[in-house]
């Protein structure tokens, strides 16, 4: 048994445990410990501005029309993309947009696109983290936790405007008239959970919008229903535009003069656990950032500044990942 | 180790490893009944091995989730107070150190469990000794982790640990401002920055 | 059912897409009747679990036929909730769920349906029949089931499989119970033995008339209906399918999963569907459906063996690395 | 033939045998739920016909009667209350023949164990409050005189854990009417070597005797027939308490006995001995199915009769698949009836002797 | 969850010293069961059907134990969908068990399988014209849960009242809406003399070598492996297996216990059809 990093007041108590017993017993001085080493050391081995390695696999699933799973070190995320079709016609009563496909020119309907999308709410995100992925989420309704990563997502998605409600629309051939829309259940099971689920079950739902492939589809006027074309060579890709990327954080302060505030890439879940302190950035292309979320803590601007700097970096790697998995064409 | 018992290197549940009369029956096995025979049968998937007292056990090599142990009467463990009334006190369990003939119980160092099982010390646990003056409040605060022995599996909801003996009690304990405290002697802990001492069942420092 | 937990479509309601001419999964390579196909199965990839697994069907898979995908987990001996009762045996539960997107049709909601309520159930008789769950006094082991894709003919709505039995269902019992039994020997529960679970049908061979016809017909002409059916079956028109996929294109007049521990040669779950007669002799059906999902099952115990073996040699591996760390002086922490 | 599915009739009582027996003010009558119930102190002199009360029937507005169980008083007036028997006392009650049982101290009880808690088990004794059995209402193994210390608190287990069968008495009741029992005598205690039956609660009639002793047929040896009050009863193998050849004293066999009070496993019973079992256990299910109310005396009679039946060979009518011992449906209602016929026959007899 | 719970609403186990007296009764050659009982005898039931005059057919039947079990049966005419549903929801079953909040899955799913076999030729029986079928609602009620598992109980009552189920006859052209005769003596039965009758589902409990029907409650416990066996006039149609015991079961008990439910079931056939036909 050797000892770890030296401990700063003399050791009142002589007593050792193994070290899966002493993170149990105190874990807050457990992960001290580690990070006041040199250099300073995560309990996973990781430096404290490493993030995991993703790895993606995409249209894995055969009733979705898109998919991808996610993983980061121990924590997997599969999820799924559906298309249903909600159709305008009777019954919602006067609510026909009528909108011209050939006008929609993106700066003038920029603004509207987005809310067509959340006005009927044609985006429909679920996180699932009751499969077992991790012993403290049981199946049955969701965890507040889960509501609130669920919450946070779906405002990612409406907020970074990546899907446009054009490929969304289902004309009529005749008149071009809006006629219905195709809905997407964006649905992210967790299947295991080591922390930070957010970032994996992100990467997930762009990775699965990426690769959604919808049937072609058209307003039948004598049936009075929308119909698709079986074809698989008729599917269209969805529209997604740009891409975002989010990478989480977690703040510890190891006290002045022992190593002052530590910022922790890509916690898992029991670093989570300890750390009180929390930062999210959603890194845009071309060196953007999109949404920054900060709480738990009173810190620095530098550490938020910090924080950009590695979601940044972050984004390159996920950027290549998507390239090599899904082709470039964005 | 014994004699030309020839084994297979990985042992799966539900694998005959060797007949009863001559090989007993050790951890990580259970015996079937033929009408010839009896068995020794695996019953988890692992290493089998013979011991010298000719039992034959099969072990987990697997590092991430070596054993799967239960608080047994007589195994010790570590836990933490997390209410106190002058009966008793409330603690969770959170590893377990072996000592009882557990059925995994082949690591030293016991197990970290995954979740913490809820038990309890009755007054009357605390020490060995002038047991109608126990006062739990000297004996622990909450937030203490002691070292237990399991004396019974209790009730639906409580396992019944004593800490009557030397070794066992509080080995973790911060004093009401948070300093961690240190033994003077087997009913008193201090603080090192402020030396204030506090009433604790304490445990002999190994 | 609204879900107020949950983010839900629009009120008025979505359908899935409806198709001009309805395309159907046929699979192009045609097994022999006997041949399983091949499963992948890994344990130990969902690490917060103590024990898990993931099962995929057939593989490797192609684009254009569905697959069997699942993952289990499986948590425990961990403590009661508290507000049971005590009890010397542990409890064993198994869920079983559907993802949203794992079926054909319809999206599957997130509430638990009566299939997966059925479902679970007879998974975690499989499974408990075999857990030493008295070596577990007050505790509970909590077995999961996640079905992330499956290949369909579950009886569901709109999915129509052609006049016979389902056997989706079957197919996603008998792999959940192989998984879940990989999972319990991952975690390293004790048992008495693994279950694997199989599936066989009774197939009307291509070419053969759909079987209510044929009933209905004898009948008008007075004839013994079992006699005709019993004489039809005999002429050779029925084929013992092992391991069925809905996707195959059968028209499976009966079918059965089991649920079976080979070491010990015991059962611990029958479900059959679809009628099968009795008449006594040795080449009756039921005698064959059942001794063919056995063999289906004997088939994948050998998978299960491989994996959970596998799993074992790299902890072994990783036992080795981690003594040689702890050397170098990293790992431990003393107490303060 | 392996079923026999019967038209539905209107319910059937048997009455009771003889108009002059004590056993004749019992009625059958109708209670506050609209269950059948039993009445107590029913009126000699009356119709034959079986009277039953409903809720809210006015039974009588005769001062001289105390209101009872099962009644009520509306503005002065006794309702659903009936009866004019004078020679037990003025009390009047309705008991419902199907509700649960409330205890009463002194009661003979069978009952299991449905919780354990640190000092104390929660008992299932048929009552709507579960009853209590505390750890200092029970013999310790090891003698009578022993010492009660904490180590058998960590151990209450073993003693009796959830689902253990013990009989009982009924020591004294606790304010919301939930009994506490205790087993301090060697007649109480585990049940083993033997099968439990569940019948309503008023189906065994509070005697005397609860613990009846039959000398089985066919070579069965005796069988311990333990009839709870509460309508549990327990069918077993007699165990008799074999006193060792140098005629020891009675407190050292009591002392191995106890060593032996909370054991689990069961002695030998040979296949004939269950057989007779079984054979009593279905006797007081037809007697309770046919409401004739189970004591020692008729228990016996029907007894008898039951083996009478089955040597004429006379079992469901026409079917021959049948266990000989089995009473359900006719068969039973035969032997009930035979029964009574023959409890009527000693008693005329015994009165012929007094005479 | 546990297809048991329905029977046993305590949850507290049999003590052991029962439970082994019961096993070892129950495992000699011959067995003793507690009631004396035949192995492959039934407790008396009392039934009767048309008992509910609005409905299409009804039956009740009462066991000896107080379990009540009461079944209708109720047509309607019904659109054929165009979104292709399939005549599988053409008959809707639903299980009820007083003071059940859910809906029982078990119970549920073991009639519907068996109702719906493939082959048992009901469905075509349903079809009214091009457009058009019938729509059967059969609605099942625990009204008091027997002390044993109910599905025996009410498998036997939904047989009885789907044999005494009759629709009214259709007099209008294939492609017509459905018109039909208002004469109910020449309504046609949902189930005629001669085809494939309703299934019915047994319960069998193994406990050693021996096979049990109708088992009760303390005989369920005992039992090795607990089978339910659903057969439709010759033919096994459906086979599932019920909580119960530790450790499997050979497969010749298995192919035994199937066989023999056969055998039974042919007696409680004619049994059953002869309900009703006394008075």
């Amino acid at each position: 048994m050797t000892t770890a990093p030296p401990p700063s007041p003399p050791p009142p108590n002589p007593l050792s445990f193994p070290p899966a017993t002493f993170q149990k017993l105190a874990p807050k001085i457990f992960l001290e410990r580690h990070l006041q080493s040199t250099p300073a050391t995560r309990p996973s081995g990781r430096n404290p501005d490493t993030f995991r390695t993703p790895s993606l696999h995409t249209n894995s699933l055969s009733h979705a029309h898109g998919s991808a799973v996610v993983r980061t070190g121990d924590t997997a995320v599969v999820c799924g993309v559906r298309g249903e079709v909600l159709s305008l016609a009777a019954g919602t009563g006067g609510r026909i947009v009528v909108l011209r496909t050939g006008e929609d020119g993106r700066g003038k309907n920029g603004e509207g696109e987005g809310d067509e999308v959340r006005e009927r709410g044609l985006v429909v995100t679920n996180l699932e983290m009751g499969t077992g992925c991790s012993r403290d989420y049981h199946p049955g309704p969701p965890t507040d936790f889960a509501q609130a990563v669920t919450a946070r997502l779906h405002r990612l998605l409406l907020s970074n405007k990546l899907i446009s409600s054009q490929s969304l629309r289902i004309l009529d051939p005749n008149t071009e008239e809006v006629k219905a829309y195709w809905v997407l259940y964006i649905d992210a099971v967790v299947i295991s959970l080591d922390g930070n689920v957010l970032d994996a079950a992100w990467a997930s739902i762009l990775a699965a919008l990426r690769s959604t492939r919808l049937p072609q589809a058209y307003w039948d006027q004598d049936t009075e229903v929308v119909v698709c074309y079986p074809e698989v060579s008729r599917y269209k890709s969805l529209d997604v535009k740009g891409l975002a990327f989010t990478a989480s954080f977690a703040v510890i302060d190891l006290g002045a003069g022992k190593g002052g505030k530590v910022i922790l890439s890509d916690p898992d879940e029991f670093e989570e656990g300890v750390c009180g302190e929390r930062v999210m950035v959603c890194a845009l292309e071309g060196e953007k950032v999109g949404w920054i979320e900060k709480g738990g803590g009173v810190g620095q601007v530098a550490e938020v500044v910090e924080c950009v700097h590695r979601a940044t970096e972050r984004f390159k790697i996920w950027e290549q990942l998507f390239a090599e998995v899904l082709g470039s064409s964005g | 180790m014994s004699q030309n018992l020839p084994l297979p290197p990985i042992a799966l549940p539900g694998q005959p490893l060797a007949q009863s009369p001559p090989y007993a029956a050790g951890p990580g096995t259970y015996t079937t009944q033929n009408p010839t025979r009896t068995v020794i049968t695996a019953s988890v998937a692992g290493i089998p091995r013979v011991h010298a007292d000719k039992s034959v056990s099969v072990t987990r090599p697997s590092p991430s989730h070596p054993l799967l142990l239960l608080p047994e009467v007589a195994s010790t463990v570590l836990a933490r107070v997390t209410r106190l009334n002058p009966r008793q006190a409330t603690v969770e369990i959170f590893a377990i150190q072996g000592g009882g003939d557990g059925i995994h119980g082949g690591g030293d160092g016991g197990c970290v469990c995954e979740h913490t099982f809820q038990g309890v010390i009755r007054a009357q646990d605390v020490r060995a000794t002038e047991k109608d003056r126990i006062k739990m409040l000297e004996s622990f605060r909450v937030g203490d982790v002691v070292r237990a022995v399991v004396i019974s599996l209790g009730d639906q909801s409580n396992y019944y640990l004593s800490t009557a003996s030397n070794s066992l009690g509080v080995v973790v304990a911060h004093s009401d401002a948070g300093d961690p405290l240190h033994p003077i002697n087997w009913r008193q802990m201090a603080c090192a920055r402020t030396g204030i001492v506090e009433e604790r069942k304490v445990a002999k420092p190994i | 059912m609204t879900d107020r937990r949950r983010i839900n479509g629009p009120l008025e309601g979505t359908i899935p897409p409806v198709f001009l001419t309805s395309s159907t999964h046929k699979s192009i390579i045609k097994r022999s009747p006997t041949t399983l196909r091949k499963i992948f199965l890994k344990t130990g990839l969902t690490p917060p679990a103590t024990g898990s697994a993931f099962l995929e069907l057939p593989t490797p898979s192609t684009h254009s036929t569905p697959t069997l995908k699942l993952t289990s987990s499986v948590y425990g001996p961990r403590p009661l909730p508290s507000s049971t009762t005590f009890s010397s045996n542990a409890r064993l539960t198994a869920e079983l769920k559907f993802s949203p997107f794992s079926t054909p049709g319809r999206r599957r909601g997130y509430i638990r349906d009566g299939v997966e309520r059925d479902l679970s159930a007879q998974l975690s008789i499989a499974l408990g029949k075999s857990v030493a769950v008295g070596k577990y006094p007050k505790s509970a082991i909590d077995v999961f089931v996640s079905v992330l894709d499956c290949e369909g003919g579950l009886g569901d709505a709109g999915d129509e499989a052609g006049g016979g039995v389902d056997v989706g269902l079957m197919s996603v019992l008998a792999t959940a119970i192989s998984c879940a039994s990989a999972a319990i020997a991952d975690a390293g529960i004790e048992c008495f033995d693994l279950v694997a679970g199989g599936v066989a049908g009774l197939v009307l061979e291509q070419g053969g008339v759909v079987e209510e016809d044929r009933v209905e017909k004898s009948l008008e002409v007075g004839q013994d209906s079992d006699d005709a059916r019993r004489g039809m079956r005999k002429n050779g028109k029925v084929t013992l399918v092992l391991d069925p996929s809905p996707i195959d294109g059968y028209i499976i007049l009966a079918a059965a999963a089991v649920g079976y521990m080979a070491a010990r040669d015991e059962l611990t779950l029958v479900w059959t569907k679809g009628s099968m007669g009795w008449d006594g002799d040795s080449t009756d059906e039921v005698e064959r459906i059942v001794d063919g999902a056995i063999t289906a099952s004997t088939g994948v115990r050998l998978v299960i063996n491989e994996a959970v073996k596998e799993r074992l040699l790299l902890g072994l591996k990783e036992m080795g690395l981690i003594r040689g760390k702890a050397v170098s002086g990293d790992g431990d922490a003393a107490m303060s | 033939m392996p079923i026999s599915i019967l038209p539905p009739q209107p319910a059937q009582y048997l009455l009771p045998p003889d108009p002059d027996s004590d056993r004749e003010n019992e009625k059958v009558v109708l209670d506050e739920d609209g269950d059948f119930v039993r009445m107590i102190s029913t009126p000699r002199k009356r119709s034959k016909a079986i009277p039953i009360v409903t809720p809210g029937e006015i039974v009588t507005s005769d001062p001289q009667w105390m209101r009872g169980h099962g009644t009520c008083l509306m503005r002065g007036r006794d309702s659903a209350v009936d009866g004019d028997d004078s020679d037990v006392n003025k009390l009047l009650s309705v008991k419902p023949l199907r509700a649960r049982y409330t205890p009463e101290i002194g009661d003979l009880v069978v009952g299991r164990i449905a919780e354990v808690q640190s000092k104390r088990w929660k008992v299932d004794i048929n009552s709507t409050l579960m009853a209590h059995l505390l750890l200092s209402s029970i013999n310790l193994p090891g003698g009578i005189l022993r010492k009660r210390t904490s180590t058998d608190e960590l151990q209450i287990r073993s003693f009796f854990s959830e689902g253990d069968l013990l009989v009982a008495e009924v020591q004294s009741l606790f304010q919301d009417g939930a009994a506490s029992l205790h087993t301090r005598s060697l007649k109480y205690g585990k049940l083993r070597n033997g099968y439990f039956l569940k019948v309503k609660a008023g189906g065994i009639v509070r005697g005397k005797s609860h613990i009846v002793t039959l000398e089985a047929a066919n070579g069965a040896g005796e069988v311990d027939v333990i009839l709870g009050v509460n309508g549990y009863v327990w069918v077993s193998k007699k165990v008799t308490l074999q006193a060792p050849p140098g005629g020891e004293s009675i407190t050292r066999l009591e002392e191995e006995a106890s060593e032996a009070i909370y054991s689990n496993v069961n002695e030998d019973i040979a296949p004939v001995t269950r057989r007779e079992i079984a054979r009593v256990g279905n006797c007081v299910r037809a007697m309770v199915r046919w409401n004739v109310r189970v004591d020692e005396e008729v228990l016996n009679a029907v007894y008898l009769s039951a083996l009478e039946l089955e040597e004429m060979g006379f079992t469901e009518e026409g079917g021959s698949s049948n266990g000989p011992e089995c009473l359900e449906g006719e068969v039973g209602r035969r032997a009930v009836e035979a029964g009574m016929e023959r409890v009527r026959e000693a008693n005329s007899k015994a009165r012929g002797m007094v005479e | 969850m546990a297809p048991l719970q329905t029977s046993q609403q305590t949850g507290t186990p049999l003590s052991p010293a029962e439970l082994s007296y019961l096993h070892t009764s129950l495992t000699l050659t011959p067995p003793i069961r507690p009631d004396s009982r035949t192995p492959t005898q039934f407790r008396p039931l009392v039934a009767e059907s048309d008992i509910l005059p609005s409905t299409n057919g009804s039956a009740r039947m009462i066991w000896g134990d107080g379990g009540e079990c009461v079944v209708g049966v109720k047509a309607e005419v019904e659109r054929n969908s165009a979104t292709s549903v399939g005549p599988r929801d053409w008959i809707e079953i639903n299980v009820e068990v007083s003071g059940q909040r859910d809906d029982d899955a078990f119970l549920g799913m073991t009639v519907a399988e068996s109702l719906l076999v493939p082959g048992s030729g009901v469905l075509e029986r349903l079809v009214l014209g091009e457009r058009f079928h019938w729509k059967v609602f059969v609605d099942i009620l625990l009204l008091a849960p027997p002390l044993s598992h109910p599905a025996t109980l009410l498998t036997l009552t939904t047989y009885l009242a789907l044999r005494n189920t009759f629709l009214p006859k259709l007099i209008s052209e294939v492609v017509e809406d459905p018109v039909f005769d208002d004469d109910w003596d020449n309504a046609l039965p949902l189930y005629p003399v001669g085809k494939i009758p309703p299934p019915i589902t047994l319960l069998v409990v193994n406990v050693g070598e021996n096979i049990f029907f109708d088992p009760t409650r303390e005989e369920l416990s005992a039992g090795d492996v607990v089978l339910a066996v659903s057969i439709c006039g010759k033919k096994v149609v459906g086979v599932r297996t019920l909580e119960g015991g530790s450790g499997g079961v050979g497969r010749a008990v298995v192919k035994r216990v199937i066989k023999e439910s056969c055998e039974v079931a042919e007696e409680v056939f004619s049994n059953l059809n002869s309900v009703g036909e006394g008075d």
